[in-house]
């Protein structure tokens, strides 16, 4: 038996490094990987949660986080291929006609 | 067993994830991706949770990052320049992130014993109740999913597709 | 029972498993050119042994022997990863099938099946999902826009029809409650092939569906477009030789028995006999065992002969015509048919 | 028809405003459009003093509609001697305004007269609402068309001016209304009412924390203060008088601000006001100095007028924080001076400006011989505004500067009557360098006309009504005293000032009702 | 199915027809010929939307309750913003009917991601399961990250809705750890039944996951420091999309807002009063400040979108259900002149958007004189000119946030919108400005139709809000009688004192 709160931790673990990614990265793709690894770290905390309470609950939400995941891939990368006609790169730092 | 198996795929899913940041191509990073999802494919299994193991594979590991290295692959994107990034970003966001981790695992931690522990014994969840409460309780969210892909299916479409022909 | 016995036993299941698949690989190799010589009016392979029985090993000593040549400019850990991952998910899906009945165990260990999941149909899906990543790093990493071509092709193909795969499978589900495959097989054991889902589960058209999709999947003929000499050279293993060409080769027929095992297993009856209890079973376990199994390479060979008859009798799709078969013919009516088989489920629930 | 008299008021120039966008853009239409409905409303505010009980207390033709249950906002509307006289100067004035941009609005003629009207009914309903709420509204909305109405039309040259002036105008007012609004709300938090007579009886219960109260009662007083506007904060005034357009220009200072001080400031929180009224006239009188040595030493005659209206809206605060009834009489009686005596010098200055196309004293001189009907206006009118006597200017400064003297301070009555003095100085000087002296070049070049039928018409109604108040004052400062005795908390704050004072009775409390309501 | 025995569908009726004339518009699409302009397409939107909105009126004679084994509940707070989003939806449909330039790709699509994206909008209004509530969220994002690029011609439109996605998502992440953590410390998500559970959860991990869930929302109401993806986003979407995406999904997630901080979370109220006060402190200023500096006049708007959710969020400041009535009250007003000006700017700069910055739009009420005077009126709503809907949702939000006690708060705001009033009077003044002597003439704007349905609507809601708002306030109160103590909770009864909480104050 091991605590359950391993697997939380690895989940916050594997949600900051998506977090990281999200900052560090510089092409749009891999920042948009480091977004579906923060959404699977989170599962990740579902389907343990899920087995604390013993709630099927928490699982069918994952179920639906994958599907929202799958559809957000669908656009995301629609977005990315139409970025990538318009300019030619994916680099974020070269994505920057509106200056903050 | 379940702890070696839980460090095995632990190690693999932090691996994973590591290298994902670490590699330039993105490729390799969405191949790393792939192994994070798949150690936690089995991480799911080891929570009893079979049924979200399998689909993790399929949905994750098998149409999600497809669809990343289909467009890697097509677009032939290249390694990663080395630019500055935003400063403001990291000076701000390091700190952030560590600031909100060491709450998170100090939260985590300080309920451990409320939490109790998993175990191989425990038991699969039967794919009955799943559907019980999917195709019952949650009729609706179901039934809410087919317009999100609908909507994520006309967007792609009118995004990705080349103008000029209807 | 204890663990290491169970150990044992699973180590040497997936030992006699594993050659017996690649030695059904190696001689679906030799039935393919022997029956597709057949149908284009010439004898195929007979040199080497009886009817060029020993042709197989020549073949494979020979891949085995040749010079494994690695071309400058590609990417070398994927392009070698590649030809692995398609083997290996390719071996690996032939571990959830079973072979026959689920009853006869040694020791409590099953004899026919080497992982008995309750999610089997599931695992399968997931494996074959997974397979797409072979052939789409072996094409991209190779560097050559023949590979890449074939690759992309060989992606969107099978993400396309891996949904009407999935979907037709749903029929089944629906009507035997389970996605465990020897649950599945079991539910058509009532009165022989009367209760196969193709015919008394009414899955005919799931059927159709599904092997249409399966072909389109292993990226047969007449869907073998990544592939397509004509086109693309030899599409996305265009730059690999040797034992890495053999691996992708492999792995290819290897799908073909996965595929040929799952259509016996979902759509006829397993190793059910066709005959149903029409003719009295044998006392004696073995004997049940071989007859079950016999009826099971008996379908299964059925189905590999199918798709080399596909292969030699009907022509290549052009891209844009697979595409629409898939998702504007396909799809719907893979809809369709859950629809109905639900209606129709539900209807007799209501009157049972 | 006393009880919706107000309303009418209120809603006549708002139907001009919507007729005009709805009808064609043609200058002669609108203008006249607009004009009608200006006469409309000075018709309808002629009503009021015609009807207007001086004996009466409290409020007059009052409507009192809920409007918003909660917040409890009532669409409360009255007049009292105070407002009354500043409605019809407010009315008076629309028509004015309308013959005087007769001519010189030429572009987009629509939009300046719906704006214009707009405007007129902003300042209407500042004068009439009774609740605190809609007070506010109508205050903040006579800043919009102002400000826009001086970015269309900036009349000089320079390429951003009116944008400028109007930006400034704008925030210069915008601004210290938020704290304004805040104080309103707060004491609405307290009492849930933003009823006037109301809070005003709240305040003096003591409901509130008088700590407090001294911040709300500072937020009400510079919030009026900036639009007056007082000495310190005037900063918007001299780029506004430059480029408003004149019927916006010669309603943009004073009354607004003056009648808000009295009515807002120091009826609603007399004990307050006492507190800032050692400040305020010395503001006040420093102002009228000050207003004065501008105006002298200015070269661009716009500028000289604005500095000029500073120094002479001075007295006004001295006389309000003067304390004394008939310094708060005085007041009143300048404010409605200064409206008058400020239209009548705009639009003079307008016709030289009409004339001669230049802002630029220096380039002017001897037009009297060309142009003697308009050289005789301006005098009288520099005249009443110097404060000489038997015109209006005259009553006003002598009831503040004489209710100061012997009621407040020796020393700041002075000090403002030296101010008077300097004004005779500047107007003078202006009078003598544009119209007297040697014929200059501009005189010559132009040939100026003399006053035309229109201008005749704007014109000579500002000076009969500038000799009449002059002469017959008490048939203005009947009602205005009536007002601030009965019903405008004037008296309550002058018996708190005189509490305040050492050795001062206090009786005056028993003699007349300390703050009024409806009986 | 449920207690009142009312159908379950009639709960969802709006959501449903909007579905329906989603397809439809597909459905169509696919069927015109490829020539047409698909027109029609946009007016068959029009329609359903005007049923939709029609549709959740009539929940309104239902008793207030749950349907779909409590997922949805309708009640007058989810009729309100109901009606709030069909509206908008409508007024931007109409608005694009004109505004989309001639060439404009994929029309049918769009119009369909319009309807459809607001079944994702309404539907967060009235859902009560966090589920529903993530999928109604990703519904109504999604479509508007793709409206949002759908200039793909254009260097900034792809960038925008990559802008937009991106960080859209990143939110989402947090917003579905907060959902993670607050399954894991209450063992359900439904909103209503959260308040019961909180005392005996671990009061750590709900304050981490109330965190975590602020900052999703937050982040969906461009809240400062959350605030970021605004200007880069509006300035690159198409306007129409803008006047839409601005105002609708906004006012979905303010919905939302209310929902978890009164449903779910009253007992932290100690902890998200200072919080939302320092959020709204922050949002106003760093929204205006940046406003002052802009050029272009999307971003200057976009800024001041963040200042006006600084003002909203202001009125969380005051007590019980009045600060829910008046947030509700704001975003209306702000929907009402936000659509009305973003109509005006997409007719005025036409469908290339040839004018952005705000010098561009020198001399504009002299080239086109109604849309002018549309444009200073709206702009006079924005700085909350008195009779405008502008006006009446400030005064009422900070009126409530004083009532509350946060008098520093309603002086800090106001004075906020002082400094507002300064750069959209400078646009105001702009637009009043005689155009230069040497410029060249530009032609009038045309005003379609269409359009001009689409700003009457804005119009005359900015009026009546401003001038007769005893109806909505109504409306909006009645909606926050929802959050009264029955409707919270049905099962067990909350108790509202956690100990360790209570005793934090922060900032008052």
């Amino acid at each position: 038996m091991i605590p359950a709160s391993w697997y939380l931790i690895l989940s916050a673990v594997l949600f900051s490094l998506g977090v990281i990614g999200f900052l560090i990265k510089r092409s749009l793709i891999t920042v948009f990987m480091s977004i579906e690894l923060m959404l699977n770290a989170v599962n990740l905390s579902f389907v343990t949660f899920a087995h604390q309470w013993h709630s099927v609950k928490g699982q069918i939400f994952v179920f639906f986080v994958m599907m929202v995941a799958a559809a957000e891939a669908a656009v995301g990368l629609a977005i990315i291929i139409a970025i990538f006609r318009a300019r030619a790169t994916l680099n974020v730092d070269q994505v920057d006609l509106m200056k903050l | 067993m379940h702890l070696i198996l839980f460090i095995i795929f632990a190690g693999f899913c932090l691996a994973g994830a590591i290298n994902l940041l670490l590699q330039t191509h993105p490729i390799n990073s969405a191949l790393s991706l792939i192994v994070v999802m798949s150690s936690l494919a089995v991480l799911y299994l080891l929570l009893g949770a079979e049924f979200l193991a399998i689909a993790q594979i399929i949905v994750y590991a098998g149409a999600v990052m497809v669809l990343f290295t289909f467009v890697v692959m097509l677009l032939n994107v290249g390694e990663e320049e080395k630019t500055h990034g935003s400063k403001a970003a990291k000076i701000i966001g390091f700190p952030a992130i560590v600031a909100a981790f060491s709450v998170l695992t100090t939260v985590i931690l300080a309920i451990q014993n409320k939490l109790g522990g998993v175990k191989l014994s425990d038991g699969v969840t039967p794919m009955t109740e799943l559907s019980t409460v999917l195709f019952r309780d949650m009729l609706l969210p179901f039934e809410l999913t087919s317009v999100l892909i609908l909507v994520a299916i006309l967007g792609a479409v009118a995004l990705a597709r080349k103008e000029g022909h209807r | 029972m204890s663990i290491w016995l169970f150990l044992l036993f699973s180590i040497l299941k997936v030992a006699v498993v594993t050659a017996i698949f690649l030695g059904g690989v190696a001689y679906t190799v030799l039935l393919e050119r022997k029956v597709v010589g057949r149908i284009q009016n010439r004898w195929g392979p007979s040199r080497v042994g009886p009817f060029g029985l020993w042709q197989p090993m020549v073949d494979g000593l020979k891949l085995f022997l040749k010079e494994d040549f690695i071309p400058a400019g590609v990417y070398r850990p994927l392009y070698l990863t590649a030809p692995l991952i398609a083997l290996g998910c390719s071996l690996l899906s032939i571990a959830v099938v079973p072979f026959g009945s689920q009853d006869i165990t040694v020791h409590g260990v099953k004899v026919f099946e080497l992982a008995d999941l309750n999610i089997g149909l599931l695992v399968l899906l997931g494996v074959t999902s997974m397979s797409i990543y072979g052939i789409a790093l072996a094409g991209w990493s190779s560097n050559n826009k023949y590979s890449l071509l074939g690759s992309l092709r060989s992606s969107a193909q099978m993400i396309s029809y891996e949904l009407a795969l999935g979907l037709s499978l749903v029929g089944v589900v629906l009507r035997t409650g389970s996605f465990s495959l020897a649950d599945i097989v079991k539910a058509q054991s009532a009165h022989g092939a009367l209760s196969w889902n193709i015919l008394g589960g009414g899955q005919i058209i799931a059927f159709l569906i599904y092997i249409t999709a399966a072909y389109a999947e292993t990226n047969r003929a007449p869907f073998d477009l990544p592939e397509a000499e004509t086109e693309l050279v030899a599409g996305y293993h265009t730059e690999y030789s040797s034992m890495k060409f053999a691996m992708f080769f492999m792995a290819e027929y290897g799908n073909m028995i996965t595929v040929s095992c799952v259509a016996t297993l979902l759509f006829f009856g397993g190793w059910n006999s066709p005959f149903g209890h029409l003719f009295p079973e044998p006392q004696n376990i073995v004997i049940q065992a071989l007859l079950a199994l016999f009826w099971f390479i008996i379908k299964v060979f059925f189905f590999l002969f199918l798709y080399i008859w596909v292969r030699g009798t009907l022509p290549r799709f052009r891209y844009d015509q697979l595409m629409g078969f898939g998702w504007r013919y396909l799809l719907p009516i893979a809809m369709l048919n859950i629809v109905g088989t639900s209606l129709v489920l539900s209807a007799l629930m209501a009157n049972s | 028809m006393d009880n919706i008299i107000l309303s009418l008021i209120l809603v006549t120039p708002l139907i001009g405003a919507l007729l005009i966008a709805l009808l064609p853009d043609r200058r002669t239409l609108s203008a006249g459009v607009a004009l009608v409905f200006a006469l409309l409303t000075f018709a309808f505010t002629l009503h009021l003093p015609a009807h207007f009980d001086n004996a009466k207390l409290g409020f007059q033709f009052v409507q009192d509609i809920p409007w918003i249950a909660s917040p409890n906002i009532h669409y409360h509307v009255g007049v009292d001697g105070l407002s009354l006289w500043l409605i019809v100067l407010t009315g008076l004035l629309a028509p004015i305004g309308v013959l005087a941009s007769w001519n010189t609005i030429k572009d987009r003629p629509k939009v300046f007269y719906s704006l214009f009207l707009v405007q007129q009914t902003a300042m209407l309903g500042v004068f009439v609402s009774l609740d605190l709420m809609l007070y506010y509204g109508f205050w903040e909305l006579s800043l919009l068309p102002m400000a826009i109405l001086i970015a269309m039309y900036g009349r000089t040259l320079s390429e951003n001016g009116g944008p400028n002036a109007s930006l400034r105008f704008f925030l210069y007012t915008f601004i210290p209304s938020a704290p304004l609004l805040v104080a309103i709300l707060w004491l609405y938090a307290k009492t849930h009412s933003f009823d006037f007579v109301a809070l005003q009886d709240a305040i003096s219960n003591g409901t509130f924390p008088a700590g407090a109260l001294l911040w709300a009662s500072l937020a009400f007083l510079i919030a009026f203060a900036v639009k007056v506007p007082v000495l310190g904060l005037h900063g918007w005034l001299p780029d506004v008088f430059q480029e408003a357009p004149i019927a916006g220009a010669m309603v943009v200072a004073g009354k607004l601000g003056l009648y808000s001080l009295i009515r807002f400031h120091v009826g609603l929180f007399p004990q307050q006001a006492v507190k800032a009224a050692p400040w305020m006239i010395a503001l006040g009188a420093i102002g009228v100095i000050y207003g004065a040595l501008q105006a002298l030493v200015q070269k661009d005659f716009w500028k000289l007028l604005a500095y000029g209206t500073i120094s002479s809206l001075s007295f006004c605060t001295l006389g309000i924080y003067g304390a004394t009834l008939s310094g708060l009489d005085g007041a009143v009686y300048q404010t409605l001076n200064e409206g008058i005596i400020g239209a009548a010098l705009f639009v003079l200055l307008g016709v030289l400006y009409d004339r001669a196309s230049t802002s630029q004293i220096s380039q002017y001189g001897g037009f009297a011989t060309r142009t003697p009907m308009l050289a005789t206006i301006f005098v009288i009118a520099s005249l009443a505004m110097i404060g000489l006597p038997m015109l209006n200017g005259f009553i006003g400064e002598f009831l503040v500067l004489s209710s100061t003297f012997t009621g407040t301070s020796q020393a700041w009555a002075i000090t403002a009557t030296v101010g008077v003095i300097l004004s005779a100085a500047y107007m003078l000087t202006l009078v003598q360098r544009v119209f007297y002296g040697q014929q200059s070049n501009l005189a010559i070049a132009h040939a100026p006309r003399d006053l035309d039928l229109r201008e005749k018409f704007i014109l000579y109604p500002l000076v009969t009504l500038m000799l009449i108040m002059g002469v017959f004052p008490n048939l203005f400062l009947t009602g205005i005293e009536s007002g601030l005795r009965q019903t405008s908390g004037g008296l309550a704050y002058r018996a708190v000032s005189l509490c305040a004072r050492p050795g001062a009775t206090c009786g005056v409390q028993a003699t007349f009702p300390v703050r009024g309501g409806q009986q | 199915m449920n207690p009142q025995n009312m159908p379950d569908l009639i709960r969802i009726l709006p959501e449903v027809v909007l579905t329906i004339t989603g397809v439809l518009i597909m459905l169509f699409d696919a069927a015109l010929p490829a020539t047409n302009n698909r027109r029609s397409l946009g007016w068959l939107g029009a329609v359903g939307v005007t049923a939709a909105l029609w549709s959740s009126l009539i929940q309104l004679n239902l008793p207030p309750g749950t349907a779909f084994y409590r997922t949805v509940q309708t009640d007058p707070f989810s009729v309100f913003f109901h009606v709030l989003i069909c509206g908008i939806v409508l007024a931007s449909i109409l608005l694009s009917l004109d505004a989309l330039p001639a060439n404009q790709h994929h029309r049918g699509e769009y119009f369909a991601l319009m309807v459809l994206g607001a079944v994702g909008m309404c539907l967060m209004t009235s859902a009560v399961e966090l589920l529903v509530v993530f999928i109604a969220l990703e519904i109504s994002s999604i479509s508007t990250y793709i409206l949002a690029g759908f200039r793909k011609h254009t260097g900034t439109g792809p960038e925008a809705a990559i802008k937009y996605f991106l960080l859209g998502s990143f939110a989402t992440g947090f917003l579905l750890y907060g959902v993670a953590l607050t399954f894991g410390a209450t063992g359900t998500t439904q909103i209503n039944d959260i308040a019961a559970h909180i005392p005996a959860a671990s009061s750590q991990l709900v304050l981490a996951a109330f965190a975590l869930l602020m900052v999703g929302v937050l982040f969906k109401v461009s809240a400062a420091p959350f605030h970021v993806w605004t200007p880069d986003v509006y300035q690159g979407a198409p306007s129409p999309v803008v006047a839409l995406m601005s105002t609708a999904p906004k006012a979905a997630a303010f919905a939302l807002l209310i929902r978890l901080l009164y449903s779910s979370f009253p007992v932290l109220q100690p902890v998200w009063q200072p919080m939302l006060w320092i959020v709204a402190v922050l949002s106003m200023t760093v929204g205006n400040l940046a406003a002052l500096r802009q050029k272009n006049v999307k971003r200057m708007l976009a800024y001041s979108s963040i200042a006006h959710a600084g003002y909203l969020l202001a009125a969380f400041a005051g007590l019980g259900i009045n600060a829910i009535a008046s947030a509700s009250f704001y975003v209306a007003a702000y929907a009402a002149m936000n659509v009305g000006i973003f109509a005006v700017l997409s007719i005025a700069a036409g469908p290339d958007e040839k004018l952005s910055v705000i010098e561009d739009f020198r001399g504009f009420l002299f080239r086109a004189p109604l849309l002018g005077t549309l444009l200073i009126f709206f702009l006079a709503s924005l700085i909350g000119i008195p009779f405008t809907a502008g006006f009446f949702g400030k005064f009422y939000s900070f009126a409530t946030a004083i009532h509350g006690g946060a008098v520093w708060l309603g002086i800090i705001g106001l004075l906020n919108s002082g400094v507002a009033a300064a750069y959209y009077l400078g646009f105001a003044v702009k637009v009043a400005q005689p155009p230069a002597a040497g410029s060249a003439k530009l032609p009038a704007p045309e005003l379609g139709v269409a359009v001009g349905l689409s700003l009457a609507l804005a119009t005359t809601a900015t009026l009546v809000l401003g001038i007769a708002p005893t109806r909505f306030l109504s409306a909006a109160q009645s909606g926050a009688t929802s959050f009264l103590p029955p409707v919270i909770s049905d099962s067990v009864k909350p108790s509202t004192d956690v100990p360790d909480l209570s005793k934090v104050r922060w900032v008052r």
